[in-house]
């Protein structure tokens, strides 16, 4: 099974509202970040998002950037945090995906790359700053020759018909809803006009829809229920962890318990009791 | 696909790799833009203003006594410093704040690391009646102090950047993200011939004006064209605004790079010359000084403005080719040159342009007498006071500064 | 006797009241401004290199927003801040010493207060190949360090005048005593429109080229002259320089003083609409603010460059006669004009243009919307930042002050 | 007898070089300058150069400069100095001369203040930036009127026939030879070319030559014998002052010392003895 194959079955799996919980490679240590990813499977995440850190993190917001030169600092870079992922893979079951920057991929070589996350088992793939009509560096078709999902991001901006057709162009099931302007981590009030705007884009593309972009409480998942597949929260967690960092507690557990708080009522943890959420071999 | 790809590069270099979110903002700019920049009444204000507001045409000076000193090849500067607010940034500043007004935006923003894009940005917001946000880096706000003060007296708002290490690609990073939530109303004035397009080619056109003049200055002085001419590199729009005038022509460009205080990782910021990498960063493609996992270098210069690790695609490109010959200047080569034009020709060029300057100073003794050189001074030296007093004026500057400290703890400036 | 007195007098002022040993250094002062003054070869020079090296002209900027600000008189400003090193002074600085050339001098000196003219004369010199020594008192020296920094960038030596109040009228006469040493080879460059016969002519026919562009820009601009001018008024020069072309049209001439900070003896410089007596000093008849033994009284302004008891003869015929009305600015309004300029049109005026502002923004309510106002801004205020910024910019002013220090001590600037 | 004949009596007696000394009326205040006054008097100076003092004496070195500035900030207005000056008349017989710059005098109304001047018995006016081409403020008229010597300032500079021109303008019997260019007050070297010039004015002009700036020694007061007739001392009676005021001595006995080193081995206190240089009333 493929990337974009592991990835819908997932989504097509219960929870009604999954969880994708974003982590950065490295921060604050490699092992760290590793038992992180690990905790956040454990907790109830359905998808794990992985950030390659990089020095110019332009669509993120202070937390994540600052966790970005955090694990640079520490001394991060790409062939550790693909190593570090090896091991991820190897000890949960959840689909992965790696976010990046363009550049992180391209200095590495995209070809190459591709073709070791694909090996690592690497599920999917998040570019911010690849869009639809630079396709010279071949990522997409690259990308999708490896069976990785490469998951389009959906403005709020992006009209239906653009939306579509992105959605189209790729085979990854799942569609990247951002739910407002601006960067990561500042609070999103999810209304009316956005949920439906999801459960349109979802109607049109056929596609799962995640949203993103300020989700912190389990009220904003709930409010998604019916009209999105997937809460993704990112800075979110990472306030959680840094939190944990200051007051000297654990940032795998302080993750852990904060998407435990996240998950909806409806969806107990018994019923994702049997589910991908566990590590292969615990 | 918006913007066909021979406009958006230069050979491989260049492109637009924005996130979805600016899409719309892009799409809009590059139609305003392919739209005015075909209106002649569009550049008939820019004229207009660039005459009664800037102060241009700018002059080329003869330097008679450094081309006496280095014994032969005529020397002319192009004095960019004359313009308003110091530098040839206000080129810039003063086109894309009428193409967002013609736009209907009613706020720009900018990066600054220098300060002094910042500063022409703050002056043509204030001219033009603009809101305006400047976004600085921390470290660059402390050490350019006087630049954020000006900026501040022209009513521009300056947004100090915390994040990374607190210079230039951070303030570029911070006006990116704030644009991606503003961008109804709001134009970014990017400051370099760099970034996503169109803004190197945007920039370009609005620093060629420098090119164009020199042009005309030197064959109404000269009669014919300069066998040289020599800018200093940063982004890189003082530079292609002075080359672009003579690309086609059989004369040789040279571009300076600072080489700070030598040629390990994080003391310079030579790219071309010197260890840059073709990356895409901060949404074009160019080169970068970079680490093995793609991540930016940090840089040191002693000129603020070409403390950056990017450089426009456009020069990537020229450079690649061999059009343009790269080389770079260290910071005491940069101070010695400083000194030597002020002392010989009554002219503090800024520690950029030093730059470019100090290039030419190193080459001209080679050059035959009948030569024929320009070196693009693209600023003045106002701004770099308490860089280069310290190094040049030593204790009394010292003095001075305690001095003020002591006049204002007691009451004695207000 | 040399010089006819209609010559040397406005009206009942001027003359030159000069120890016999400065008489041979004036005649062949005289005698060779005498023979430049009437060859056009002279002027030519002069007009090449205020265009080519001061970056003339400076342009004639519509204050667009000031204008509509003020409800009606549209108002003009002609921005000698433009000018190379940032102030109309450099116009008379050229001048004088293409003169000394002419006379074989090698060496120029100077007076300064601000240290603009000093700055002016400083980068001339280095220019035109002379040796260059600036006098300027000591409390000076310590207020606009940043000058003192910028004539020794371009080679100049700066000597502390340890006398009287340490200003400028001990710097004045500190130059006047070096020159008695050494008149042989030695030009005095004397900054205003003053001091004794041929000074206040001479320095007046440098500087007029400021009014001569006035008339022909707003002719272009207007198609007709301006009903009114304000030039702020120090000792005279870019006020005479500005007025000189209007004289004989109908056009009202306001001269603005520095109030300072109140009447009382001390605390201004207003010697034509205050407390001013004739006198003579400093080698000439004028207008003086004196205490009642012909002592010239100590005067205050925000604006160094203002702070001078005398004025030029030819301003206090003018103010007699009553062809220029004098009014004053106090610091306060001063400094909020040029707040108010810089957030309104994007320029930042010298505190002494400010005062010719100020006096504009009082009374341009009054005038009817039809009315012309001309405004000469004659200078750029990036000089005046150590004055400025503690008054706008506060703690962080001297927060940055502070850590410049600390950075220096830490060997981080060197 | 009037100013002018006075100092010409006082010129043609012996010694042969008399001693010209100066001081800043109110310096350091009204009360000492007319002790230091006393003092020079009876110490064997001939001429009392009495100096008014001025915010701006643009012919003065340094120490004249700061005695100047000393004095107004001491309060020593004109009318103070006036008044000092008369009480002075009343206690010496040597010629006294008035050194002013032009604007003490013009404030006060050059009318008024000669008149005044000549009322209180002042022999002489030194002004040294009044030059013989602005003769508008009548002030060599009226001092003629007057009966007040204006000895003419001949500098270095001035070829002879000029000095033959300034010396028959007025009838002053002194004129007032500047030794060197430049200000009062620094050291002046009086070799022969300089005395034969000396001499060569004394002969062309008829009369009597009075020699200063930079004389301080005893050495140099004997280099003039036979070639002038009158040695001026500014800066070096002030350096004297200064120095006593420094140690806590006696400025006005510290001038009068300085006086009597000074006067010329040949011509002894003796031979002033029955002179001028007495107080009239002591
Ligand atoms: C005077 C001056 N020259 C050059 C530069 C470098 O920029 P660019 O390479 O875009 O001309 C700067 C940037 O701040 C500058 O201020
Ligand atoms: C900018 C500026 N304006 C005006 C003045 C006043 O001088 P003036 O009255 O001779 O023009 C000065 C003197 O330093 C100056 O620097």
């Amino acid at each position: 099974m493929n990337g974009s194959d592991h990835l819908g079955v997932c989504l097509e799996r219960p929870p009604e509202v999954k969880i994708m919980a974003h982590g950065v490679c490295g921060y604050p240590d490699l092992e760290t970040s590793l038992r992180v990813f690990r905790s956040l499977a454990d907790s109830g995440a359905d998808i794990i998002e992985a950030q390659l850190p990089f020095s110019d993190p332009s669509a993120d917001g202070p937390l994540i950037v600052e966790a970005n030169h955090a694990a640079l600092r520490a001394g991060a870079g790409t062939e550790a945090c693909l190593q570090m992922l090896g091991r991820l893979r190897a000890e949960v079951e959840a689909p992965i995906v790696v976010m990046s920057y363009l550049n992180p991929l391209f200095s590495h070589g995209v070809k190459r790359i591709v073709s070791r996350l694909a090996a690592i088992g690497i599920d999917g793939l998040i570019v911010p700053d690849y869009p639809d009509d630079e396709p010279e560096l071949e990522l997409d078709r690259i990308a999708e020759a490896a069976g990785i999902a490469l998951v389009p991001l959906i403005a709020p901006t992006t009209d239906l018909d653009r939306a579509t057709r992105l959605a189209a162009r790729v085979s990854s099931p799942l569609l990247y809803a951002v739910l407002r302007s601006g960067v990561t981590g500042r609070a999103t009030e999810i209304d009316g006009a956005t949920t439906e705007r999801l459960a349109r884009l979802r109607g049109r593309t056929g596609k799962f829809v995640g949203a993103g972009f300020g989700i912190r409480t389990r009220e904003q998942v709930e409010a998604l229920r019916g009209k999105a597949d997937c809460a993704i929260v990112g800075s979110a967690v990472l306030a959680a962890i840094m939190a944990a960092r200051e007051s000297g507690r654990d940032p795998a557990e302080a993750a852990g318990a904060f998407i435990r708080g996240l998950v909806p009522a409806a969806s107990t943890a018994a019923a994702r009791q049997p589910g991908e959420n566990q590590r292969r071999d615990s | 696909m918006s913007g066909r790809k021979e406009e958006r590069y230069f050979g491989e270099f260049g492109g637009r790799y924005i996130p979805e979110i600016l899409r719309p903002a892009f799409e809009e700019l590059e139609a305003a833009w392919a739209e005015a920049s075909g209106d002649p009444a569009f550049w008939a204000e820019y004229e207009r203003l660039g005459a009664e507001y800037v102060g241009r045409p700018t002059p080329l000076v003869f330097a008679e006594n450094l081309t006496k000193r280095f014994g032969g090849p005529r020397l002319y500067l192009k004095h960019e410093g004359l313009a308003h607010t110091g530098a040839h940034k206000i080129n810039n500043a003063l086109g894309q704040a009428l193409l967002a007004r013609r736009m209907g935006k009613k706020r720009l923003i900018a990066e600054t690391g220098a300060g002094q894009h910042g500063l022409a940005t703050a002056a043509v917001a204030a001219r033009l009646g603009f809101e305006c946000e400047i976004f600085m880096g921390e470290v660059d706000m402390a050490r350019q102090h006087p630049n954020v003060f000006g900026m501040r007296t022209f009513g521009a708002k300056v947004t100090g950047v915390r994040e990374g290490g607190r210079t230039l690609t951070d303030a570029v990073n911070a006006a990116f993200k704030n644009w991606t939530e503003r961008a109804e109303d709001t134009h970014y004035l990017l400051g370099s011939a760099l970034g996503p397009h169109p803004y190197p080619t945007m920039v370009r056109e609005f620093q060629s004006v420098i090119g164009k003049e020199t042009r005309k200055q030197i064959l109404e002085a000269e009669a014919r064209l300069p066998d040289r001419i020599y800018a200093c590199v940063g982004g890189g729009s003082n530079s292609i605004g002075m080359f672009s005038a003579f690309l086609d022509e059989q004369v040789e460009l040279v571009g300076v790079e600072a080489g700070g205080r030598g040629g390990e990782p994080g003391q310079h910021a030579v790219r071309m010359s010197g260890s840059g990498r073709v990356g895409i960063v901060q949404a074009y493609k160019s080169f970068f000084l970079q680490d093995e996992s793609g991540s930016l270098r940090p840089t040191h210069s002693v000129s603020a403005g070409l403390d950056y690790a990017g450089i426009g695609p456009q020069l990537a490109h020229l450079g690649s080719t061999g059009r343009i010959r790269f080389t770079s200047a260290s910071d005491r080569e940069v101070l010695e040159a400083l000194r030597l034009t002020a002392r010989s020709e009554g002219l503090v060029p800024a520690l950029e342009s030093a730059h470019a300057l100090a290039g030419a100073f190193r080459e001209l003794p080679e050059l035959p007498p009948e030569a024929l050189v320009v070196v693009n001074v693209s600023g003045r030296g106002d701004k770099d006071i308490f860089i280069t007093a310290p190094y040049l004026d030593g204790e009394d500057w010292l003095a001075f500064l305690e001095t003020e400290v002591a006049a204002i703890r007691n009451g004695e400036r207000t």
